[in-house]
């Protein structure tokens, strides 16, 4: 329905709050999170540990419960949906994840693993289709026809990544939540796995939201990166520009701490003082604040809201526009 | 100080195990200059590791051992003399920094008494002096003495390789090894580690073995690079030279690999195939499988170091065995 | 509905080829083979489950229940008459006889039957119950898991044969109520050690993954966890048995279990304590057969664990 | 600290009520009816439920486990049929002795005590030196040497171990006595060689396993790497660092102690709560049975609060976690 109108976000998020009960506190995993993602395109979502980014993602396929907000898909609410109706939209949204070791079943065959979501929607209705079905998409995957009945335990990282992206696109998805899939994967299969992630994109038309600390990765991949900081989206702009200019003292400090191979020696890093804060009950105003050269008064007292500073770009910061 | 440190020749080291024989290291030589450093770089499996371990004399008893060549440390061969007489050397004059901090500290002694521990080991210092040198050490690595009485879980990651990288320097050693020491940290934290080894090491005149996966951490902190690939440096030289102008084709793949923010890349271009298995060495160049350059002379004649202006490469191409096809400026 | 039943009963590896799944089993054959211990004591396991099938074979039941005092007490090896039925026979009293003339040997092969049967059913029973119980406490949590894990601590507070003689006390000492108290304290380690692995397994990525897909709880209980839950539960359930017949062979000792005349070990036992002085062989071979099975099920339970631990594949 | 004790103090007393509360709908469900057994063969129908009404036993099954926490007041003059519950320690009289069944448990309880004492001593004293040696020389002969005994003690029924030792060092040797008793050190050597067999192996292969993993943690090669040799590195950071679970199994071994002891006990014909126990079964003497149940049954859950405390010490992370909470709140 949504197709024809390429600029009708595939994806919309309002207000998406993730709170975890611990017994230290409420741990404030996802505060007030909005974004939208138009179809076929890629959303970058960066940070570093604990930043909220992961939950994120869970919380959209509601493989977490959101504690509040909202989450539309194709125009249709997610959160309120019962649990057959859920069922329903997961064949549109699927999810790749960062542990190639651990995604996989190991008592299941590679074969086995990608019939699964086959099965589980009834796609097919013989053994004879459901062998062709998943030989197409291991072709798809590039993963060589004799390697079917191996178990992942057998094989290595990229392999079982092109396993894991097999599986998600078995119901022909629109949207994926890619959770750091190439983090744990050597420099090599790493640039594999990140071209076959494109090209499936070109060809099948589909909508990324990837999620990753590593900064050039999502830089390569994203058309638009929102960065996160203690539960919170602190900044959001197209990809590309990002990098040119920043509107929020983290993204800098994050850009600018990054080893680059250029400037060899040349040690042009911002240093952060001090380390990420608590989610715990955090306390009001902005979250950077505490680590930040460029807090003022109104900093400690007030969290800044994201709001427009130029065209596409949006930061939290009271100083966005000195920046 | 232009004085050799250390020299690594011929190294190798394999794991022997009940099924098969792992040739993790297959005789590698490396020099290292008193105040130098040089980074290890390479893919999982290409031997970074045990690497240093053999120069540690960590390799795990049953199954590690080094098979031929020798470690030259200050004129000692490290690989002849008797464990009594490497325990005095590890931790006071090679210390080696850990991946991952989590794991790498003792969880029931408080974090004074395990850097104090390494003082008292190599008799520097009495209980008391360690104990107060323990609170300096804490300092120089930025974290206020008072917390010596705490336990490793009352840090973060980035806290404990600090508390760690403590540990090492603590009795001043001529050689530091650092293993991935900022794979596990976040970016930001990385920068302040880094910076810190960087400084550390300048002021105490420290020689440095980086070990990283991660080119740009590499680049950060060494003078020189050694490119590993399946137990072997394929490529040694000048760090900033080596990277400009790779010659060997897996560091120009490697470099190719990886997405670079500096740089406004639609594509990457990936090395194809996988990492071969080590306990199978087969005739001629090891990458040959994976190079785009090979010829059929590389399947039968293993390449041997050539050394062209200062640097060292593994590759026939520049034995002049067969024609050079890689482009100087590949960026 | 036949849409239904027809896509459900698609086995999942029925595209892989047998050879594949077979080279699963021999994978963990092979391992476990190479266990030379743990290989006799399935060997010594094998032997007593063929003699208990095969007891009738070897002495019938009347023979090795029946009294033959004058025998009483005959050293192994001994030749002597018995009375059967209406005639007396020449007998080779292997292992001797006991304080009534029993052929000794001959017991211990029919207590085979009783303490397999005793074994394997307990610790099937514990097995079914406890693994059920611990997967639901381990996938669902909340108010059922405390329900389910405080009833275990409770069960854990009595130690376990003193419960089993509590049980037994209260209900009278019969071969099912032995079955019963053996059976109930068996429970909580298997509660426990499901429960375990379940939530291990549980927040693996790819139970999460099967939920991404849109698996149901049962298919992801069936399918993803319990599979990846059952080598500590088949270990234990090896040792389980071990600890069941040592638990069966104590109570009848006590005079608690199975009652006399019937043949068992512990009751064997039992009886041969006022005699260790004079007839030391009345004491000695019962003994040993309890100990060999127990030593064979222990060697077993060692092998199985390092042949399936998952920490020593690759 | 304090908290933490407290609050386990507090998690074991619904532990306690379950236990008492399974104890005692045991001997409720029991068939044998106690009135009957007091009473004369020729009693009446009448006379029986006379005696019914007097020891209480007419009254709701949870009037019943009341009257067995708080106690009963008999109607009957005779004092025998009452007792202050078992939160005074009183549970009435055996039936066989008519003794008040807490005083026969108390007196004959330190004999038990001493028992499992020597015999936790000396399973500690000998099975963690063999795990380690076990552990640190991997596949070596002293290895297999402890391997193959653990394995053997853990497969010997305690009673029939018990036995041959008997027939050995009692029937032959004439060395020590074949009976026990409390009074005589000599006596009780084959008791605590039994009693702890079992123990010994179970310690000795869980210090072993415990160790061996400890052995390839990261830490133990950071130790290696400061240049400790090699026993330091076992002394001082491997082996607090493997205890930790071996003194849970401690603690878990209490019981088995305890279980032991029955066994024990009863071979050697030495006086504790043991030989109490199998007495009262065999005679059916059901207050006697029950009180020993939940006697030891208590007695372990104390030794196993005990050990907890022992373990927040030892390990700071578990104190930690715990203060951690508190401060939360």
């Amino acid at each position: 329905m949504h197709e024809l109108s390429g600029a009708e976000p595939i994806l919309q998020v309002k207000n998406l709050k993730k709170y975890f009960h611990t017994p230290r506190g409420e741990l404030h995993a996802v505060d007030d999170v909005s974004f939208e993602i138009q179809e076929g395109r890629t959303l970058g979502v960066v940070g570093e540990s604990g930043c909220g980014k992961t939950t994120t993602g869970r919380a959209i396929l509601r493989l977490i419960e959101p504690t509040s907000g909202s989450i539309l898909f194709d125009g249709m609410d997610i959160t309120s949906m019962d649990k057959h109706r859920l069922r329903m939209i997961r064949e549109k949204m699927q999810i790749i994840f960062q542990d190639p070791y651990s995604s996989l079943d190991p008592r299941m065959t590679v074969s086995g693993i990608i019939a699964e979501p086959l099965i589980i929607h009834r796609r097919v209705s013989g053994k004879k289709e459901l062998a062709r079905r998943v030989q197409k998409l291991m072709e798809m995957v590039e993963l060589e026809d004799r390697l079917s009945s191996a178990y992942p335990h057998e094989l290595d990282g990229g392999r079982r990544q092109r396993i894991g992206i097999a599986r998600a696109l078995a119901l022909e998805p629109k949207f994926i939540v890619c959770d750091e899939p190439v983090s744990s994967l050597d420099v090599s299969v790493q640039a594999q796995i990140l071209n076959l992630m494109q090209d499936l994109q070109d060809q099948l038309g589909l909508t990324y939201m990837f999620v990753t600390h590593d900064m050039a990765v999502v830089k390569h991949i994203s058309d638009e990166i929102a960065v996160m900081y203690l539960g919170q989206i602190i900044e959001k702009s197209p990809a590309k520009e990002l990098f040119r200019h920043q509107y929020h003292p983290y993204s800098r400090a994050l850009i600018s701490a990054i080893p680059k191979i250029e400037a060899a020696g040349a040690d042009t890093a911002t240093i952060l003082k001090g380390e990420i804060g608590s989610p715990i009950e955090p306390k009001p105003g902005c979250r950077f604040a505490p680590r930040c050269d460029y807090c003022i008064g109104k900093c400690l007292s007030e969290n800044p809201p994201l709001k427009a500073v130029g065209p596409e770009r949006y930061a939290a910061c009271w100083r966005a526009e000195e920046m | 100080m232009d004085e050799l440190l250390l020299s690594i020749r011929e190294l190798t080291t394999q794991y022997i195990t009940e099924d098969s024989v792992v040739h993790a290291v297959n005789g590698i030589s490396l020099e290292l200059k008193t105040g130098g450093s040089v980074g290890l770089v390479g893919e999982s499996g290409a031997g970074k590791t045990t690497t240093a371990y053999s120069i540690m004399g960590l390799l795990p008893k049953l199954t590690g051992k080094i098979t031929g060549g020798s470690i030259i440390f200050q004129g000692k061969d490290l690989t002849k003399i008797p464990e009594d007489e490497m325990r005095k050397i590890r931790g006071n004059q090679i210390s080696m920094i850990f991946q991952d901090p989590m794991t790498s500290l003792n969880p029931i002694l408080t974090v004074g008494d395990q850097i104090a521990e390494v003082l008292e080991i190599h008799g520097t210092a009495t209980k008391e002096e360690a104990i107060a040198k323990a609170g300096d050490m804490l300092e120089m690595v930025g974290i206020p003495r008072e917390r010596m009485h705490e336990y490793p879980h009352q840090f973060s990651g980035g806290m404990k390789q600090r508390v760690i990288i403590a540990i090492a320097l603590a009795c001043n050693p001529k050689l530091l090894i650092a293993d991935e020491p900022t794979t596990a940290l976040d970016v930001t934290i990385q920068a302040q580690v880094l910076r810190m080894i960087k400084e550390l090491k300048a002021k105490l005149n420290t020689s440095l073995i980086l070990i990283s996966h991660n080119l740009g951490v590499v680049a950060q902190v060494c003078e020189n690079v050694a490119i590993m690939y399946a137990g072997r440096i394929v490529e040694y030289g000048p760090l900033r030279q080596v990277f400009e102008a790779p010659m060997h084709p897996y560091t120009e793949g490697l470099l190719n690999s990886i997405p670079r923010i500096e740089l406004d890349k639609t594509r990457l271009s990936p090395i194809r195939g996988m990492m071969p298995d080590p306990s199978v060495v087969p005739p001629g160049c090891i990458f040959r499988p994976r190079c785009p350059y090979a010829e059929q002379e590389c399947a039968v004649r293993a390449p041997r170091i050539t050394e062209k202006s200062g640097r060292n490469v593994m590759c026939l191409m520049h034995e002049g065995i067969i024609a050079n096809k890689m482009r100087v400026d590949h960026a | 509905m036949e849409q239904q039943m027809t896509s459900a009963n698609l086995p999942v590896s029925g595209i892989s080829t047998d050879r594949k799944r077979k080279s699963a089993f021999q994978e963990f054959w092979r391992r476990f083979r190479k266990n030379k211990l743990a290989v006799a004591g399935l060997a010594v396991v094998v032997l007593y489950i063929l003699m208990a099938i095969f007891a009738d074979l070897f002495y019938s039941y009347d023979f090795i229940t029946q009294n033959q005092i004058s025998n009483a007490f005959a050293k192994p090896l001994t030749r002597a008459e018995v009375d059967d039925g209406n005639t007396t026979v020449q007998h080779l009293y292997i292992l001797g006889a006991d304080n009534f003339g029993r052929d000794i040997l001959g017991r211990i092969i029919h207590g085979a039957r009783v303490s397999m049967v005793i074994g394997f059913t307990t610790i099937a029973f514990a097995c079914i119950v406890g693994s059920a119980l611990g997967a639901i406490a381990g996938y669902y949590g909340g108010k059922i898991e405390s329900v389910i894990m405080r009833g275990t601590d409770i069960l854990l507070a009595i130690p376990n044969i003193l419960f089993a003689l509590a049980i037994v006390a209260a209900l009278g000492p019969s071969f099912q109520n032995l079955l019963l108290a053996i059976g109930i304290t068996s429970i909580p380690a298997f509660v426990r050690l499901m429960r375990a692995s379940v939530l291990t397994v549980k927040n693996q990525e790819f139970v999460e993954a099967a939920r991404a897909l849109g698996a149901r709880d049962f298919r992801i209980i069936v399918r993803h966890i319990m599979p990846n839950c059952m080598a500590p539960i088949i270990v234990q359930a090896t040792l389980g048995i071990a600890q069941s017949i040592l638990s069966a062979t104590s109570l009848s000792f006590l005079g608690l279990g199975i009652q006399p005349p019937s043949p068992e070990w512990g009751n064997m036992l039992s009886d041969a304590r006022s005699y260790i002085s004079y007839a030391p062989h009345t004491l000695l071979f019962p003994g040993l057969a309890i100990m060999t099975v127990i030593l064979a099920y222990n060697l077993i339970g060692d092998g199985l664990r390092d042949a399936l631990d998952p920490k020593l594949k690759r | 600290m304090i908290r933490y004790i407290a609050r386990r103090l507090l998690m074991i007393i619904p532990v306690l009520i379950g236990v008492t509360f399974i104890v005692f709908s045991l001997t409720y469900i029991s068939p044998g009816d106690p009135a009957r057994m007091i009473l004369p063969q020729d009693a009446t129908d009448a006379d029986i439920a006379h005696m019914r009404h007097l020891m209480g036993l007419d009254e709701s099954f949870l009037m019943q486990y009341v009257h067995f926490l708080f106690g009963f007041k008999s109607p009957s003059e005779d004092s025998s049929f009452s007792y202050k519950g078992l939160l005074a320690l009183d549970l009435g009289r055996s039936y066989v002795s008519n003794r008040p069944v807490f005083k026969t448990i108390l007196e004959r309880f330190p004999n038990t005590a001493l028992l499992s004492l020597f015999a936790l001593v000396l399973s500690v004293l000998l099975s963690i030196p063999a795990g380690i040696i076990s552990a640190t020389h991997q596949y070596s002969p002293s290895d297999m040497v402890v391997s193959v005994l653990s394995l053997l003690g853990l497969s010997m029924p305690a009673f029939w171990l018990g036995m041959i030792l008997i027939w050995i060092f009692s029937v032959k040797l004439r060395i020590f006595p074949s009976l026990a008793n409390p009074n005589n050190l000599k006596s009780l050597v084959l008791p605590v060689i039994t009693l702890a067999t079992m123990n010994t192996a179970v310690q000795a292969r869980m210090t072993r396993s415990s160790m061996l993993e400890i052995i390839r943690q990261d830490y133990i090669r950071t130790a290696r790497a400061k240049g400790l040799d090699e026993k330091k590195v076992i002394r001082k950071h491997a082996l607090n660092n493997a205890l930790i679970p071996v003194v849970t199994v401690i603690g878990l071994q209490v019981g088995q102690l305890l279980v032991g002891a029955v066994l024990t006990e009863t071979v050697f014909s030495y006086p504790g709560i043991g030989t109490i126990m199998v007495d009262a079964i065999q005679r059916k003497d059901t207050p006697q049975i029950l009180a020993s149940v939940v006697f030891v049954a208590i007695v372990f859950a104390l030794v196993n609060l005990v050990v907890d405390i022992v373990y927040a010490f030892i390990d700071p992370r578990i104190k930690a976690q715990y203060e951690g909470m508190t401060k939360g709140k």
